[in-house]
């Protein structure tokens, strides 16, 4: 089996708050192959971003801290990196598509400016990858391939002046001009509507196909998902609960949680009136329940549950769950 | 692409940094003092600018001391006040005081060119009768100036007034020249005069500048230097802040400080500061005192008819102040009123304690005033001096008398307001009279005001009582006391109710000096009995120098007719 | 009453704000002068050991000792005596401000925000010109066409002051104004008057404080540099500025002449520290943002 | 970008002709504008008579917007003169006549023209080091959040914000002009650079407390941006990202304020001025306004007050230029 792109092993990031400790994101495993692309999906707040930010180690601190863990990204473990040589992985090796097109661009700078300046630093100014006079070019080329029209004019435009999901386009432009190896998208289409979610999809597919990129999709949106990803890990207050590939996942799932968010989407053709519900709320961060943290919620919530914590067990080739149910309870 | 981070910060501060620096180049044309080092420029000092500098438009002593040096009169008085002829060479006065000729120098010029001649004189009596002119009360006894040849002027007289006569040598009376005298625009004095020194620039508030007039010979004989002056100029600089004005003089910037307000700590560094010379001046005619309104003119003086006395001209016709109705007194009110207001001013001067004014107002500088005149004045009456020693139980009865009784410091009878400019001194005698005569139950307000809110409130009759102070030559000033067609702030809006004062009055003018000497004495005692003003101190000048500064000697009429012609200063 | 008094400070002491204000070092020392000044001004006759205008020759230029702690001026009177009396002409002063400048803007705020449209155009238009104005110069030019004295200072400073009011109300009224429980009123047909004053004017009086707060210290600021131009309070009313005015002749001398300005100037800049530093607690314990 | 200004511009002639009404009531709302035009000659002992004619001569009879269009216009001019020196009385503020000073001798507009230069380079020299001083503090303290420079910083910036002008000139002078003798001794009619810097600073304090105050919690807001995460998501160096992405940002809301602040600056100056004896419009207007001992001149109120109040219109316009100029929004019209 060939070395991952990306391995994050217990990763722990926690917010220290007046209130208290945050447990945002409290022992994450999984692995990336490359070229693969990963979904991440979990309801909101279950520390999904937070996730995906410990990786670029882009965490606002104070209050958050990466408490522990590793997260190995082509055989180095980025938390032991110097935060100098975290930049220049950033933008280049890794970067980062986020949720709101529309905050994310800064106001005052033009689009061109905008995507041109990771060009200019990291490949003109670090790596001598091609001359200044180039960057132009290159910044135009990008634009045409996320199928911005007239990209003449465009480059020159504020944010204000594009649409969202031109927005998201250049944000992605800006990511991969660098072409990362790894691309973080998280939520990529919640801000955006309906007809521009499918064509940023695409978008993010035929680029996965062109620079063979490898995705880490983080959504709450299961559709999305089943169009995208290669394989999921479902998140569930702080941990990964379950990891499967698409197939295997919307087929069977076996964590209670799974089947749950699967039951709770509306499956086009089945004569179902009512959406079924997760019963319960997501627990708090701060002071999760004992034990298992779903089982408040848990449809076969057994006494084990209520005590101890689930390990991770793989119950078939690249399947993990973590639940009680399927034997082997916690490691002695 | 745009590339601009935070430029427009630096664009800005870019510009402006530029715009100061060009502002500054235009601005910074060196306005100090003594430029050049062999030019001799007397610095002076001091806190509060005139309000005009044109002789016809203003009282105040900063403005006399400027006019004194630029512009000349017909005759000045010598170091022992007797009259000296300046820009006439002689005078004769017609039979009975109906007319004064003056004989002009010939070799006279104003410092703009004109020559001087009867012309210039006559122009500048008849605009200091102006009705607009401050002068006006002060010449209303001239009927008319005429021009009898080129050098020879005749004042005609409505009567003999020996104060108008004494006019002559005081700086009011300065001539001007008749050329430029007015500004054609606005109607003010361009400050032309024949003076030893020619009003450069004028700033408000900021500085006077005075330059040496070249052609000057004609000064007075009581100066070994005719003229020009030593001096090549002389800058008055005002500075109301006496934190930098003191350390300018102490570091030696200035070399002469004037109208200052004593304080110890200050007396105490002049004293002891090698380079300096202090002397105190007590002109002989000096003092500052409080007075009362007391009462509007009789109906009689109103309509002219009281005595052949003449009406003068811009004769003020006041209301009666209902607010203080207590305070008039009039011949022809009711006894009763008369008496209270007249036993209410006396219980106030025998509330006085004056030493305790001098040490607290005046830092024990200068002397204690008990009438009308200063002690050193022509006609001075001594027995003055006893008839308010400082008394409560008495000031108490005299209250009770007049219908106040019970008057305690916890007890208030009576409500004052005193008026003040904000000099230092005066502002300290009003509060501390508010200490004393707290003891008689007198509440009294004492109320700091511009001095032009003085002038327009006394102006319109409104006030109790006003601090004030003047310098003046000679008993004319009696005449303030009788009523106020002179120079204000005025202490009394009164008038004498009988015969006989009339005849006491009358005979000050007395053409024989001994019937004036005795009706001057015998005023003073009225007006004190009458106690229509309360006298304090007769006021210190500090005038502290440089020790290089030579040849000031001191004139008894203070700074406010000497020329500095003999000044000069060491280098 | 009391109760409702006692189940008022439960609330009070229960309130985030307030559990917040207790963790701020700032709310502790501003808090705690703001207080310390309070007192003073009202029990100024208690706190001061002479009458402030009580002139005793007999200890002129006196340097500060037990028994005049500020020691005296030239006519022996106590200087710290005069600045606690001071202390209270400065915070009626404030207090005044305060009512007179609310009064005006707070109805015109509530106005231009609740009814929005032309009369909030109109409103904010004047709002903007009156805030564009230098305070100061409109105050004194006031001063100097009515006369001096406390009240007339007052109300020359409320002349510009009361613009700051109506901006904040305004915005507070837009704000309010779409939430839901607003609506609810409505739907239940409460008059305008009513939703205005029972429900929005309470939810937006935690900015007011602030506001209420911050006006103090510029009203000691600005009243007082009125009157050291002579053109603010007038005596016999002890006044800091006056005060300052009247004593800064004696910056030049030796000790402890300079003591009389330095002292109370000292006093003067505490004070406004005090209100400034407690005000800006304030607004942050009332800005959620602020808070993680 | 143009047509915004233009607007603004536009917008300026109401604003002055407020202002112009503004400043002509100063004198009719003393209630007796002759006696105060007399007082103000230093006639105190003007006879009723004499006032009469003066105020037949200066229009004071007539109703007041009579006056005002003929303060204003110089129409209809003035009757045929009664006493002397008709030409004192104004001839029209649109012909750029504010009225004779008698105190000063002088026309009330040349005073003035002779004076803006000095406030301004007054205000302006205080303005920069209030900008270089307030930004630094505001920067740091903003970056360094919740460490103890932070407190330290924003302590100072309070304590600035509370010093009394007047005062804290009283001290400047004495410390540095008795004591250390750094600096000449401020003089009126002295204006050279060493005079300026003790009034400037001390101006500057102030201002620059609050500009500090202002730089942070702005440099906080856009720091807690998510484009500032982006830029570090592209893998910027951190000073770009501070200073190139958040500053230029929090540099929009400062820059608007720091100009809406001029006029309390202004106001400050007047204090300095005289503090400092600084021959500026401030101690004209407030010895104009009778204060420290001189004598009242109305009309050089009116022109000071007049002055003032165009400058802060000024200041006013600068900042909704600086916002639109900084702010593209504004630059290139809303929406593609």
């Amino acid at each position: 089996m060939p070395e991952p792109l990306l391995k994050v092993q217990g990763l722990k990031t926690y917010f220290f708050l007046e209130r208290g400790v945050v447990k945002a994101v409290d022992g994450v495993d999984f692995e990336m192959k490359k070229g693969e692309i990963l979904g991440l999906v979990g309801e909101t707040g279950c520390g999904k971003s937070v996730t995906a930010l410990s990786i670029l180690r882009l965490v606002q601190s104070p209050p958050g801290k990466i408490v522990e863990g590793k997260v190995i990204f082509e055989g180095e473990d980025l938390l032991k990196k110097s935060n100098e040589e975290m930049r220049k992985i950033r933008g280049t090796k890794i970067s980062m598509i986020f949720q709101d097109p529309h905050t994310s661009l800064d106001p005052v700078f033009t689009i061109g400016y905008q995507i041109a300046e990771p060009i200019a630093l990291h490949q003109v100014i670090e790596q001598h990858l091609m001359r200044a006079e180039e960057v132009p070019g290159k910044v135009m080329e990008m634009l045409k391939l996320v199928r911005i029209p007239d990209p003449e004019h465009r480059v020159v435009e504020y944010p204000h002046q594009f649409s969202g999901g031109m927005k998201q386009r250049a944000m992605i432009a800006m990511m991969i001009s660098c072409n990362p190896s790894l691309l973080i998208a998280d939520e990529p289409t919640t801000a955006v509507d309906v007809t521009i979610q499918a064509q940023i999809l695409d978008l993010m597919r035929d680029l996965r196909q062109k620079l063979g990129t490898s995705v880490l999709l983080i959504t709450h949106n299961l559709g999305v998902v089943a169009e995208m990803c290669d394989r999921l890990a479902v998140m569930y207050a702080g941990n990964i609960v379950e990891q499967a590939d698409l197939k295997t996942l919307f087929e069977d799932p076996k964590h209670p949680y799974t089947s749950a968010l699967l039951a709770a989407v509306p499956k086009v053709g089945t004569k179902k009136m009512e959406l079924e519900t997760i019963p319960g709320m997501v627990p708090s961060l701060i002071t999760p329940p004992p034990g298992c943290k779903f089982h408040p919620r848990c449809p076969h919530a057994m006494d084990i549950c209520r005590k101890e914590f689930p390990q991770m067990i793989e119950i078939d080739k690249g399947r993990l769950v973590r639940c009680h149910l399927y034997g082997g309870g916690s490691k002695k | 692409m745009d590339q601009r981070g935070i430029t427009p910060l630096i664009t800005v501060a870019i510009i402006v940094v530029v715009a100061i620096a060009v502002g500054y180049v235009l601005i910074s044309r060196g306005g100090g003092p003594s430029e050049n080092e062999n030019a001799m420029v007397l610095r002076m000092i001091q806190s509060a600018d005139a309000n005009s500098l044109d002789v016809d438009r203003t009282k105040m002593d900063q403005a006399m001391q400027v006019i004194a040096l630029s512009q000349d009169t017909l005759m000045t008085f010598d170091l022992n006040m007797n009259y000296i002829p300046l820009l006439a060479e002689s005078w004769e006065i017609g039979e009975n005081g109906a007319y004064i000729d003056f004989h002009l120098r010939h070799d006279v010029k104003f410092q703009c060119g004109e020559p001087f001649d009867a012309n210039a004189v006559v122009y500048s009596i008849r605009r200091a009768g102006a009705p607009w002119s401050a002068q006006s009360d002060t010449v209303r006894n001239i009927l008319d100036a005429e021009v009898l040849d080129e050098y020879t002027a005749r004042i005609h007289l409505r009567q003999w007034d020996r104060w108008l006569y004494d006019w002559f040598a005081q700086t009011s009376s300065s001539i001007v020249c008749p050329v430029c005298g007015e500004d054609p625009a606005y109607g003010v004095s361009k400050f032309c005069g024949t003076g030893p020194f020619k009003v450069k620039e004028w700033v408000r508030d900021t500085r006077t500048t005075l330059v040496r007039n070249d052609d000057y010979k004609w000064g007075p004989e009581i100066y070994q230097n005719r003229g020009p002056a030593h001096l090549s100029g002389i800058t008055i600089e005002i500075d109301a802040n006496n934190l930098t004005a003191e350390e300018k003089f102490f570091r030696g910037d200035i070399d002469l400080m004037i109208g200052i307000s004593p304080r110890p700590a200050l007396i105490e560094r002049l004293t002891t500061d090698p380079n300096v010379v202090h002397t105190f001046i007590y002109p002989r005619s000096s003092m500052a005192w409080i007075g009362f309104n007391v009462s509007t003119l009789s109906p009689e003086i109103q309509q002219g008819l009281k005595s052949d006395r003449p009406i003068p001209s811009g004769h003020r016709v006041s209301p009666v102040n209902d607010n203080s109705p207590w305070l008039q007194v009039d011949g022809k009110m009711t006894p009763d009123n008369a008496n209270r207001g007249l036993l209410v001013r006396r219980a106030l001067l025998y509330a006085t304690n004056r030493e305790e004014l001098l040490l607290l107002a005046w830092e024990n500088l200068g002397k204690i005033a008990y009438g009308p005149l200063t002690s050193l004045m022509w006609g001075y009456d001594p027995s003055v001096e006893d008839m308010y020693p400082y008394d409560l139980e008495m000031a108490k009865n005299l209250l009770a008398q007049a219908g106040y009784p019970g008057g305690s410091p916890t007890n208030f009878v009576l409500h004052l307001t005193l008026l003040t400019t904000n000099y230092e001194p005066y502002v300290k005698e009003g509060e501390t009279l508010k200490q004393q005569w707290k003891q008689v139950g007198v509440d009294l307000e004492v109320s700091v005001r511009a001095f032009d809110d003085i002038e327009s409130i006394i102006a319109k009759c409104e006030h109790d009582l006003v601090v004030g102070g003047y310098t003046w030559p000679n008993a004319d000033m009696l005449w303030w006391y009788w009523h106020t067609i002179r120079v204000p702030p005025s202490p009394n809006r009164y008038w004498w109710g009988n015969a006989y004062t009339d005849e006491v009055i009358d005979n000050t003018f007395s053409y024989s000096d001994t019937v004036a000497f005795k009706a001057i004495q015998e005023c003073q005692r009225l007006i004190m009995e009458d106690a229509c003003y309360l006298p304090i101190v007769e006021r210190p000048f500090l005038m502290p120098m440089r020790v290089d500064v030579k040849g000031l000697s001191v004139h008894p009429m203070s700074n406010f007719i000497w020329k500095h012609l003999d000044t000069y200063i060491e280098k | 009453m009391l109760d409702r008094v006692r189940d008022f400070l439960r609330r009070v002491r229960r309130s985030t704000t307030f559990r917040y204000l207790r963790r701020d070092i700032r709310a502790k020392i501003g808090g705690g002068i703001v207080l310390l000044v309070v007192f003073t001004a009202i029990f100024a006759g208690f706190i001061a050991r002479h009458d402030p205008a009580a002139e005793n020759p007999s200890d002129r230029f006196q340097g500060p000792s037990w028994k005049y702690p500020f020691g005296t001026d030239d006519k022996g009177r106590d200087i710290f005596s005069r600045v606690v009396y001071g202390a209270r002409t400065a915070l009626i002063i404030g207090t005044l401000l305060v009512v007179v400048e609310a009064v005006i803007g707070v109805p015109l705020g509530l106005l231009a925000g609740y009814r929005g449209g032309k009369v909030d155009n109109l409103i904010m238009r004047l709002v903007d010109a009156v805030l564009a104005m230098p305070g100061l110069i409109i105050a004194l030019a006031f001063v100097a066409v009515f006369g001096p004295g406390l009240y007339k200072v007052v109300l020359a400073l409320a002349i510009t002051g009361w613009a700051g009011y109506a901006r904040l109300i305004r915005g507070q009224t837009l704000a309010i104004k779409e939430e839901t429980y607003i609506e609810a009123a409505r739907a239940i047909g409460e008059k305008d008057r009513t939703i205005v004053f029972r429900y929005v004017l309470p939810n937006a009086i935690s900015p007011l404080i602030v506001m209420i707060t911050m006006t103090f210290p510029a009203a000691i600021l600005l009243s007082s540099s009125m009157s050291f131009l002579g053109l603010g309070v007038q005596p016999p009313t002890p006044d800091w500025g006056y005060d300052l005015n009247a004593y800064k002749k004696f910056l030049g001398d030796p000790m402890p002449g300079p003591l009389m300005t330095i002292l109370p100037g000292i006093v003067m800049v505490i004070t406004i520290f005090g209100f400034n530093f407690f005000g800006d607690a304030l607004r942050d314990a009332y800005d959620p943002r602020l808070r993680e | 970008m143009y047509g915004f200004i233009l607007k603004r511009l536009l917008l300026l002639i109401p604003i002055f002709f407020a202002v112009s009404i503004v400043v002509f009531l100063l004198l009719p709302l003393t209630g007796d504008p002759a006696r105060q035009v007399a007082y103000g000659q230093g006639r105190y002992d003007i006879t009723p008579h004499e006032l009469e004619n003066l105020s037949h001569q200066y229009g004071f009879h007539r109703p007041l917007y009579i006056q005002y269009i003929r303060w204003l216009t110089g129409y209809p001019s003035a009757d045929p003169a009664q006493g002397e020196n008709a030409t004192v009385i104004p001839k029209g503020l649109l012909r750029g006549d504010l009225g004779f000073s008698y105190t000063r001798s002088r026309p009330v507009a040349s005073l003035m023209l002779e004076a803006l230069p000095q406030t301004l380079l007054l205000t302006f020299t205080a303005f920069i080091m209030s900008l270089a001083i307030g930004l630094l503090f505001g920067i740091f303290s903003a970056l360094r959040r919740k460490t103890w420079v932070d407190y330290t910083f924003m302590g100072t910036a309070i304590f600035g914000v509370s010093i009394p002008f007047f005062w804290q000139g009283l001290m400047m002078i004495l410390i540095f002009v008795n004591w250390l003798k750094w600096f000449p001794i401020p003089t009126a009619g002295e204006h050279g650079l060493m005079y300026l810097i003790l009034p400037a600073f001390t101006l500057a304090t102030h201002q620059a407390a609050s500009l500090a105050r202002m730089t942070r919690s702005s440099m906080l807001d856009v720091l807690r941006q998510d484009y500032i995460r982006t830029a570090r998501a592209k893998g910027l160096r951190e000073r770009a990202v501070v200073y190139k992405h958040a500053l230029k940002n929090a540099f929009i809301p400062v820059a608007t304020l720091l100009f809406l602040r001029l006029p309390f600056l202004f106001g400050g100056t007047v204090i300095m001025e005289i503090v400092f004896s600084w021959p500026g419009m401030g101690r004209l207007l407030v010895q104009g306004m009778g204060a420290m001992g001189a004598s009242k001149d109305w009309y050089i109120v009116q022109g000071g007050v007049l002055m003032f109040l165009v400058l802060a219109v000024f200041a006013n316009l600068l900042a909704d230029i600086m916002y639109a100029y900084l702010n593209p929004k504004i630059r290139y019209g809303e929406g593609g």
